[in-house]
């Protein structure tokens, strides 16, 4: 796994300047933009995508546009790049599927990737993208019941929707299977406000729970607190160990280059688009980083460990 | 020599703007002079940035019209966020309800819809301010809260689309939605849609409502005076509830618009109100407050203001600068240029006096200043 | 009196004001003694207020010089003034209703324990200036619980305080009740025995000669006369005013009553306050008779008017019919749809709005007729030639119609809303204070237009603490007293005295 | 045993109302100053963004929790300095110049975040001040007297406004040239001076507001007040321009905002209700005031420029 070297966010390119839209050659870089709504050391959701164009095996031209929460400025940024001659061109949010579904027809030479989506929605020239959350979610859910001596774990998350409903359904199903009594899952109502995760997650803690995991950019406040009253943590979407060296016990990492590098291939052939990707434990896209600086129990590793062989082999449904 | 004063005023107040744009681009290692064009080229570099701008500022030009008819009834309607998202839940709905209505039909239905979902929301402050005596700028802070979380609700809960159940997606959208609703676009192959003129006749309408017609005539007499218009037999309560109904229903239609306008052709949340209204809510009441509270000069305010968000949103991605670099200078914009416009006003207003009072305006009936003597 | 009569105490010479189309003051010279009331008298927009602002630092002149005890000053600002022994009681009020009369009096000053107030150091000072000019007041109490001549005792302690030698009276006796005037007149002579000197605005001509020792006239932003009150009896001032002769007591031609026209039966009314103000009143008021209310303001006057206007609720059982329709609570529009035309009495306040235009504010009533909108729009063309014409007929000094009301001064604001009110050719006529604050041309004028009114059978129903008013319009007087009409007197058996005794709550075989 | 376990979350739930309050009060109380002299400031939410943001980065970056509010404070009273600029010397209108700061603080910090830190990390947390003997009372101990200084001193700040706009002649000033300044000017009192240092003093407490957030949770997020300022200008609407008002409608907002987190933790109010009951706060603090019934008036002059002829 990589680990985040912040500062190293943005500005990696000169402007993007008008080119003709065809396909690179073997030695110019690959023109990629990626837009996204979040920045880009979020230490989530943008931050994985980010690190995964960066460590492609190909030499990449990348231009970003992140901190877009205003889906209207998203569409105008992904219309933008297409125009200005970026041969793929990356709408990381699923909020932007359907400003898409408009601006990729009018650009056919471009590729498009989406994410998280499941499907393409019918499109030649888009790839979609998500990550089986669920999957790493329900390995987090197994080791934090192996660890939880109450039995009681708190989940922290924003709004009852998308990705972080995957994660949570998967954390829960994994806790409950390796023996938790009890998984209390908050909803904050809000993606922004890490005051009140703070205030959640302590909640949950007097509530009885010692282990505590959450999903979205707020959770920093519940990471916060959960490190001030020695609560270990579980991580998702990028490796939040440096939160806390000392109790972040593991994070779900998304290694978007996997499929990437699967995409660009197909585009080198031709083919612009029309298929959906997923990563997932078995072709190593998503993968469960464990922190040494925590001392987890030989145990309670191997519980997780198994539960990745299971889901990998297919004898364990995340989602069952 | 006045109009010198307020030609040079904002140009130095402009200056100053740019100049401290441009420490910042120094400081972020762009060049300001490349940030500069960047901005004009994706404001207004092109037909279709000249088309991406206005219709960016299409919720403004709706936000800032219905400001100015609030804040001339002396209500302080800060709840454009809430009620962009009620005239765009309600238009949603309808749309989704009547899939099937011929556009000539459906378009005016859901932009009304937009209407009368901002206008409810609106009116709730109005009375709870009439006839509760709470605050407007409390209830509609307030409201705006209530309004995100309501619109979350029903995103990912009943007006959810179905796939993304079923695929096990649960992005809080609706389907895609009938398109027969669809803002048809005006000028092919740019984002110039009728979203776009329904605006400016809504602000030319607003306009209208104020200085040419009774209603208008009341609520601008409850602004100055809610006693005097009292004693007038104005109804004073009713008015302020009219006030905020209006207001609100022109910040719904901007609402039915995002959706109706917007190239997704769903309603879709990001959790938050800005994701959704791009902040108009807000930065309506600026460009209304800069168009001097009139709905025909706050087209222009928000034209301008738009070309502001959209030549940023180019800044930020010619130059690879952060997009929060964007919205610093929308502030720092709107501090300079708010600071030398009342300069300017009464820089201006002291040499118009003078001016006036050798060639008087319009003189009248009753005994010019200075008449004949007659002493005792 | 004063020793240095040579030096001037003040000098104002050539001073020059314009203001957008207004040429406010025109060279005006004006000297003040210590030990003297000087008189400033003038029409509305005479420019006396203006004047008087530029000597106290809230204008600046365009032209002129200012000596202060012979010495030329600029003053630039009013705490310049007020350091310079210049005090004013302004003609609007200048006090923060929200903090108490000590705090308003201790505003800008030094604390002797700064930085806490120290307001029972200031207290008692207020006190001891109290006791000296006899000026009763609670420093306690927030102003905006007083009554208007409570809060006129509180400007004139604030210009004492500050030792102000030289102090500007603007129309301070507007508000004031006749036994308030009696002793504020008192009050002034305590300060001239005392050698401040006095500048006195007033329209009111019986004061004038009561009190002056000098008087200046103004007509159009210039000097136009002095006198003295030996020199010059009421008549002859008023003539010099207005520049033409001015019928101090109207005409009014024998009329016989109607039908009632306003009929009150048992009406209760609460104050702000939650005190019964209005304790049972029965009043009729006839076609073609004008009944005035006479009384010692707060006595109820104020919250009867509203109720008819319909502006304040009564309590159940309470009844006002205007025309026969019944009127309790039910909002404005109601009574002016049965006929009620309402001049009220704050007009600042209630009579007209500063931010709009002459025209607009002569149609706030009835814009919304027939006459001035169709089919949803405002007739403009309609609105201007009815505007125009009232303003010629009233004589409404203002530079246009599109002019803003809040430049024009208060007279002429008055009347403005006369001539709307009385456009509208109403059947029930309610004035409070119709001439409050208007020079005695306009005041002529106004009370000629009620009298017309009368005669083409409206029943006027006058509120007004100015007894001479009610003397020579109305056709009976009733006196309030506590909530209730403690007499009505024909006009043939009205007097002075009679009317003020029974105003102070003292009526043959009352039973009160 | 389980009227224990219930006690301990009334007072937990108790505990976390107070911490929450503490943000509005601090910018409530400074809001409501800056009303008090006639200005309205709707750029508490910006202001507050970039005190947060510039006590979190000098905590990074020096470990001095002291000189982190130290910097808080000082880039409140800055923007103050700025505000009064704008609104009191250049006579802009109140309602822009206070969006205009808004975005700029919403932008500024964010960049500043971005150049400067980029990948959250924590900084130390303001410690928790237990009271002597009574942080030991049981349950109580621990929802009244087991706070941060920072929470203390929010409460203390109460009386002190009151006294300082009741008792000094500086307040006395204050509460003048927000309701008369003619009359206010007429005496002498600078109505410039007076509202310039009210703006100042409301801005420093806005930005003692962000401070407090931001070190009471030891991290920075861009948009981390997540609307807070506006609350707390709704707020001083609704405790009618007094001080023990705004520190009633702090309590209300915080501690329903802490209930229903806590209810929702507990599993009191189901998953499916979870954004309904997010709306709690907003319509509690609605419904009181319509309960209330309150008809005070703000101050007179609010949002009036002030020059003279
Ligand atoms: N001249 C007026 N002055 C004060 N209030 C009025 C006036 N005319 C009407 N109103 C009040 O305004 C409200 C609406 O009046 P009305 O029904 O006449 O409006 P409308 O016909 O819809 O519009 P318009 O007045 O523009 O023709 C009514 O409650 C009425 O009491
Ligand atoms: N601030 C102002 N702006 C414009 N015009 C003004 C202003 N103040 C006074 N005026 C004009 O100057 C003239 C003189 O007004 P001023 O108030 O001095 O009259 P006045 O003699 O005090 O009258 P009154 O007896 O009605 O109080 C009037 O025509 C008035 O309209
Ligand atoms: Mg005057
Ligand atoms: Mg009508």
């Amino acid at each position: 796994g990589d680990d985040s070297d912040d500062g190293e966010a943005t500005g990696t390119t000169a402007p993007a300047t008008t080119a003709p839209a065809t396909t690179a050659a073997a030695e110019t870089p690959l023109k990629i933009a990626l837009v996204a709504p979040s920045a880009s050391d979020d230490l989530a959701f943008t931050q994985s995508m980010v690190d995964a164009i960066n460590a492609l095996s190909d030499p990449v031209d990348l231009s970003i546009t992140d901190g877009t929460f205003v889906i209207e400025d998203a569409a105008a940024a992904i219309r933008g790049y297409a125009e200005a001659g970026n041969e793929i061109v990356v709408a990381h949010g699923t909020q932007f599927g359907a400003s898409l579904a408009e601006i990729a027809p009018d650009f056919p030479e471009v590729t498009f990737l989406w994410g998280t989506s499941t499907d393409t929605q019918g499109l030649a020239n888009v790839f979609a993208y998500s990550p089986d959350a669920a999957e790493g979610g329900y390995v987090n859910g197994v080791v934090a019941a192996a660890i939880s001596a109450s039995g009681s774990i708190g989940v922290v998350g924003p709004i009852e929707a998308g990705d972080a409903v995957t994660y949570i359904t998967g954390f829960n199903n994994g806790a409950l299977a390796n023996g938790a009594t009890d998984v209390s899952i908050t909803y904050t109502g809000s993606f922004g406000d890490v005051a009140l995760a703070a205030e959640a997650a302590t909640a949950l803690i007097i509530n009885g729970a010692d282990v505590l995991t959450g999903s979205a950019q707020m959770v920093v406040g519940a990471v916060g607190v959960a490190s001030d009253e020695g609560v270990p943590w579980f991580g998702t979407q990028a490796n939040q160990t440096s939160l806390d060296p000392s109790l972040v016990v593991a994070s779900q990492v998304y290694h978007w280059e996997v499929i990437l590098e699967e995409m660009i291939d197909q585009r080198e052939a031709g083919v612009l688009g029309g298929e959906a990707f997923e990563i997932n434990l078995a072709n190593g896209g998503l993968e469960i980083e464990f922190n040494d600086g925590f001392d987890l129990s030989a145990d309670a590793r191997a519980a997780g460990d198994a539960a990745i062989a299971g889901i990998i082999d297919g004898s364990i449904d995340p989602n069952g | 020599m006045h109009r010198l004063v307020s030609a040079v005023i904002p140009m130095l107040a402009a200056l100053a703007a740019f100049a401290c744009a441009a420490i910042i681009l120094l400081a972020l290692g762009a060049n300001p002079f490349e940030g500069f064009r960047a901005m004009y080229t994706g404001a207004f570099g092109s037909v279709d940035r000249l088309s991406a701008t206005a219709v960016r500022a299409v919720p403004l030009v709706l936000v800032g019209a219905g400001i100015s008819i609030s804040f001339r009834a002396s209500v302080i309607n800060i709840g454009g966020e809430g009620q962009i998202i009620a005239g765009a839940l309600l238009s949603t709905v309808t749309a989704l309800a009547l899939p099937g209505l011929p556009p000539i039909i459906l378009i005016p239905l859901v932009l009304f819809a937009g209407l009368v979902g901002g206008g409810i929301w609106g009116a709730v402050p109005g009375v709870l301010k009439a006839y509760a005596s709470v605050n407007e700028i409390l209830s509609t802070i307030m409201l705006n809260i209530v309004a995100v979380q309501f619109m979350n609700y029903m995103l990912r809960s009943p007006l959810i689309d179905p796939l993304e159940i079923e695929r096990g997606t649960r992005i809080p959208q609706t389907e895609r939605l009938s398109d027969n609703a669809a803002l048809p676009t005006l000028i092919s192959g740019t984002r110039f849609n009728l979203g776009v003129p329904v605006a400016v006749a809504a602000a030319v309408g607003a306009y209208f409502l104020l200085w040419r017609t009774p209603l208008g005539f009341r609520l601008r007499a409850v602004g100055h005076s809610p006693d005097a218009a009292r004693a007038a037999g104005i109804p004073v309560e009713r008015s302020v509830v009219s006030a905020l109904a209006l207001s609100g229903s022109l910040a719904g239609l901007a609402g039915a618009i995002l959706v109706f306008g917007s190239e997704g052709q769903r309603m879709i949340t990001d959790g938050s109100s800005a994701g959704f209204t791009g902040s108009a809510g807000f930065n309506g009441i600026v460009a209304a407050l800069f168009g001097g509270l009139h709905p025909l000069w706050t087209i222009p305010s928000a034209y301008l203001f738009g070309g502001l968000i959209t030549g940023a949103n180019h800044l930020q991605r010619v130059l690879q600068v952060p997009a929060a670099l964007a919205v610093t200078l929308n502030g720092i914009v709107v501090i300079f240029v708010v600071s030398s416009s009342k300069v300017r006003d009464r820089i201006g207003a002291i040499l118009k006096a003078r001016r006036e009072f050798d060639h008087p305006a319009n003189e009248s009936t009753s005994s010019p200043p200075a008449e004949e003597v007659a002493a005792t | 009196m004063a020793t240095d009569t040579d030096i001037p105490m003040l000098e104002m010479r050539g001073i020059t004001k314009r203001f957008p189309g207004v040429l406010a003051n025109d060279a005006v010279d004006l000297t003040v003694r210590s030990g003297e009331v000087h008189t400033l008298l003038g029409e509305n927009g005479a420019g006396k207020s203006t004047l008087m602002k530029i000597l106290f630092g809230l204008y600046q002149p365009d032209e002129g010089e200012i000596r202060l005890n012979g010495e030329a000053i600029e003053v630039e600002s009013p705490s310049f003034a007020i350091s310079h022994g210049i005090g004013m009681i302004h003609q609007h009020f200048m006090l923060v209703p929200t903090l108490t009369v000590a705090e308003n009096v201790a505003l800008g000053t030094r604390s002797t324990r700064w930085p806490l107030t120290d307001l029972p150091v200031v207290s008692r000072r207020v006190e001891e200036i109290s006791e000296k000019f006899g000026l009763a007041i609670d420093p306690s109490i927030e102003v905006w619980k007083l009554a208007v001549g409570e809060r006129q005792r509180v400007e004139i302690i604030k210009a004492l305080y500050r030792d102000a030698r030289l102090l500007v009276l603007d129309e301070p006796t507007a508000v004031l009740t006749p036994q308030e005037v009696e002793e504020f007149f008192g009050i002034l002579n305590e300060m001239r025995s005392s050698g401040h000197g006095l500048i006195f605005i007033s329209h009111k001509l019986r004061e004038v000669v009561a009190i002056s020792d000098e008087i200046t006239v103004l007509r159009n932003g210039r000097v136009t006369g002095h006198t003295t009150p030996a020199e010059s009896d009421r008549q002859q001032l008023a003539t010099m005013m207005v520049g033409r002769e001015v019928s101090l007591a109207p005409d009014r031609p024998e009329i016989e009553p109607g039908d009632s026209r306003l009929v009150i039966r048992n009406l209760v009314v609460e104050s702000d306050r939650g005190t019964t103000a209005v304790d049972g009143l029965d009043l009729d008021v006839r076609a073609g008779e004008i009944v005035g209310i006479a009384g010692v303001s707060g006595n109820g006057q104020r919250e009867l008017a509203e109720v008819i206007a319909g502006l304040r609720d009564a309590r159940a059982g309470s009844s006002v019919q205007v025309n026969g329709v019944e009127v309790v609570g039910q909002g404005a529009r109601l009574s002016r749809d049965a006929g009620l035309a309402y001049v009220p009495e704050e007009r600042m306040r209630d009579g007209a709005i500063g931010d709009f235009t002459v025209s607009e504010n002569l149609v706030l009533v009835d814009h919304g007729s027939e006459e001035f909108s169709r089919r949803g729009l405002l007739r403009f063309g309609m609105i201007r030639s009815h505007s125009q014409e009232l303003v010629d007929r009233f004589n409404v000094k203002t530079p246009g119609l599109d002019t803003t009301t809040s430049s024009l001064s208060g007279g002429n604001i008055q009347k403005l809303i006369l001539a709307r009110e009385l456009a509208s050719g109403p059947t029930v006529l309610l004035a409070a204070q119709p001439t409050r604050g208007v020079d005695i041309g306009a005041a002529e004028y106004i009370h000629a237009q009620i009298i017309e009114q009368r005669g083409a059978g409206a029943a006027a129903l006058v509120v007004s603490e100015d007894l001479d008013e009610l003397l020579a319009i109305a056709d009976r007087i009733a006196v309030m007293f506590e909530g209730r009409i403690i007499g009505i007197v024909e006009i043939e058996d009205a007097t002075r005295e009679t009317l003020g005794l029974m105003m102070a709550g003292i009526h043959e075989g009352s039973p009160a | 045993m389980s009227d224990f376990f219930t006690a301990t979350v009334l007072f937990s739930t108790l505990a976390a109302g107070i911490r929450l309050s503490t943000p509005f009060l601090f910018a409530g109380l400074g809001e409501m100053i800056g009303q008090k002299s006639g200005v309205l400031n709707l750029g508490v939410e910006g202001v507050m963004l970039l005190s947060a943001f510039f006590a979190y980065w000098t905590a990074l970056s020096t470990g001095s929790l002291w000189l982190a509010v130290l910097v808080g404070m000082l880039v409140g009273l800055l923007m103050g300095v700025v505000y009064g600029l704008i609104t009191v010397v250049f006579h802009a209108e109140q309602g822009i110049s206070g969006i205009g700061i808004f975005l700029f603080g919403l932008g500024f910090s964010d960049l500043m975040f971005q150049e400067n830190v980029g990948t959250p990390k924590f900084t130390s947390k303001l410690p928790s001040v237990d009271i002597p003997l009574l942080s030991d009372i049981p349950h109580v101990g621990v929802a009244f007297f087991q706070h941060s200084a920072m929470t203390y001193t929010a409460f203390v700040m109460v009386p002190l406004v009151m006294i300082l706009l009741r008792r000094t002649t500086f307040g006395t000033n204050i509460r003048a040239v927000g309701e008369n300044p003619e009359s206010a000017d007429s005496l002498g009192v600078s109505v410039a001076r007076m509202r310039f240092s009210a703006i100042v003093i409301g801005n420093t407490l806005a930005g003692v507001a962000g401070t407090a957030l931001v070190l009471e949770l030891g991290i920075f997020q861009p948009n981390l007040t997540a609307g807070r300022g506006f609350i707390a200008i709704a707020l001083v609407y609704f405790g009618a321009w007094r001080a023990p008002g705004v520190m009633a409608g702090a309590l209300l907002y915080g501690l329903v905002e802490a209930t229903v987190i806590t209810w929702k933790a507990l599993g009191i109010i189901p998953r499916s209700l979870s954004d309904i009951s997010a709306m709690a706060p907003a319509v509690i603090t609605i419904g009181a005031l319509v309960i209330l019934a309150r008809r005070v008036k703000p101050p007179a002059a609010l949002t009036q420029p002030f020059s003279r002829h």
